[in-house]
């Protein structure tokens, strides 16, 4: 249940600003009360939304998360396009890609 | 008869966020139709407004996932998305919590419906809302279908809670409106976003329209994941207000795809006289 | 037929916290009659045991408050309280998140059940699962009733989730067993603690035990909240179990009101073959 | 909306260890997430469980919160019974006494 955990850390991120300012300051302390696997934490660190995305993170949570990291909209597009090259398909969910071939 | 005004539309973050991304054609003619949705729904001069979402997880995770949820706050704020990003203010809405406790208690006797004494609204709520109440002057009652975190709940009960929730607003003697916001086909934050199955889209409207009970439950999970995208789970909100507005006309105002804005745009209202 | 245990029983905190306020002789039968319902589970061999509760805010609040969960977990901890005041000391139990998840898709289909893949037991079910499963090897699946934070789930709703429950249990594999925990007549942490409206206990158990649909869904909250409390809200769990048990003969075990427990202690079971 | 922030604050604290180990380190830098009035603000850090009573408090949280505060059971019932002869009843929620006479 360790993608429940990464979830669980990015939808409070996502809908708390001033967790999103604790979290900038010390990121440490946040992520200490989530249980994350080691290629998670790397990730989350890394602020590698591709792979995140073929962690299976749910883009709705994704999304946000991929804004605060400062990710232009082509750009988390593209990222995640990427990251089908590289790891192959998403892991889990329903966040799967049928052709990675939409428009923009 | 307190149903003074109902309708549907899209929500996607990009109808906000990146305007500026789209034909400038597109942008003006979606725009158009929502100032003319509005138009219509402040001539009904309504007291509250009901929103029936899909929300994306601003406020219901997999710790506590309820099927249905209707907001029973004294103010509501949104949007939880960086303001610049979405391309909307952060603000707040006036509640309705005494007519949402009316609206809970009806519904409780055959929609087991979660409340919510705080809720923010993500994009939506807020992109709609940034469109049809753009004052922030009106009401609000958010209700929430989960759309978003299986396993979902089955689309009869999605017309059930829309057969509960119109009977609930008949019965209440407040000017009621009410909107649904969700869909229909596409693929948002996935590599395949701004995919649009303008066919499955044309096809689900045209059940919307004609209030097809029978073909607009006829839908599986499966089949509408693979022809309509993950996204498109959420035709949940707009049976639910087909079921409240039975023997209504109804009619798309207006539908476009629209490749950046992830959607197929619509805008559709009942004739609720 | 895989409903091979059923039974409910009381929850109070005092009967493990407040153990040696009570008279010794009151302990000592009530926790013969907790033993003796271990036996009978013990001897049905189920592979997961369903615990329908009735939680006091250790996982649900007024920001999203379901009228009915089902835990999808891996696994629960508990109890919230401090061990040293409950008398039972923390640790966690294994879930059943795959039973948990066809048993929720069956439920959907009627009853709009949310789902929570984190839990935290209280007393609600800790005590309980103190005398049931003191080992904390047999996997268990929490279920919901709100019976604490108006406006809740009507009596027949109550009815309809036992029913679906019970369907749904029926349709799986597994050995289920399924304990209900609530009430009865009691007013816990209030002035009145300690105050148990026997007569209206032992009729009420009469209509349990005699699975009397018309009488057990007869009482109305304002009735309830007068002579049994607001613990009295608690029924439902009861209610729940009656309706998955249709047809099945069921008996009352134990029944003695302890004030120091705030609650007359209940032990019943049904007989499933 | 006051006493949803009161409850909400005990519902926190009662089902999170770590919450309770930081409130009673810095009492301030939880009780600031919380909207809380003059009166409600003081009974908290007056631990006065028998104006809490009064206020509304649901009495499954706030039984636990007495808890914590180091409150014996029969003080915390008797604070509450106190609580009625210098408050007068409950003033909002479905706890109300009925006749305060229950057994202990
Ligand atoms: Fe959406
Ligand atoms: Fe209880």
């Amino acid at each position: 249940m360790s993608l429940y955990g990464l979830q669980k850390l990015m939808y409070e991120l996502n809908r708390d600003e001033a967790l999103q300012s604790q979290y900038r300051a010390d990121r440490d302390s946040i992520l200490s009360n989530f249980k994350l696997d080691a290629e998670e934490r790397q990730a989350i660190d890394d602020e590698d939304i591709g792979l995140l995305y073929i962690l299976g993170v749910n883009g709705q949570i994704l999304m946000h998360f991929a804004a605060m990291c400062g990710y232009a909209w082509p750009d988390y597009i593209q990222a995640m396009r990427d990251a089908l090259q590289v790891h192959g398909n998403v892991r889990a969910g329903i966040y799967a890609t049928t052709d990675g071939q939409g428009a923009i | 008869m307190s149903l003074v005004f109902a309708g549907v539309c899209s929500h996607g973050p990009g109808i906000t966020g990146r305007k500026d991304m789209a034909d400038p054609q597109h942008v003006a003619a979606l725009y158009a139709a929502f100032a003319q949705m509005r138009h219509k729904l402040e001539a009904a001069q309504p007291d509250v407004l009901v929103v029936i979402a899909a929300e994306h997880f601003a406020n219901f995770f997999m710790n506590n996932m309820p099927a249905y949820c209707l907001g029973l706050a004294d103010e509501y704020s949104g949007p939880i998305e960086d303001p610049e990003w979405l391309g909307i203010a952060r603000t707040t809405f006036p509640g309705a919590p005494g007519l949402s406790k009316r609206l809970i208690q009806s519904l409780l006797e055959d929609v087991d419906v979660a409340y919510a004494e705080e809720w923010k609204f993500d994009h939506g709520i807020s992109v709609p809302l940034h469109f049809l109440t753009p004052a922030c002057d009106l009401p609000i009652i958010p209700a929430n279908i989960n759309c978003q975190g299986p396993p979902l709940t089955p689309l009869h009960r999605a017309w059930a809670f829309g057969e509960s929730l119109g009977r609930a607003c008949t019965a209440a003697p407040e000017r009621i409106a009410i909107i649904a916001t969700g869909g229909i086909s596409h693929w948002p934050a996935t590599p395949d976003s701004g995919k649009i199955n303008e066919a499955w889209d044309r096809e689900f409207l045209t059940r919307w329209a004609a209030n097809d009970k029978a073909k607009l439950l006829s839908y599986t999970d499966a089949e509408t994941y693979a022809e309509a995208g993950q996204g498109g789970f959420e035709i949940r909100t707009f049976i639910a207000l087909a079921c409240a507005t039975q023997g209504m006309p109804a009619a798309v105002d207006y539908y476009q795809p629209i490749p950046i804005f992830a959607v197929g745009c619509t805008v559709g209202t009942v004739d609720v006289r």
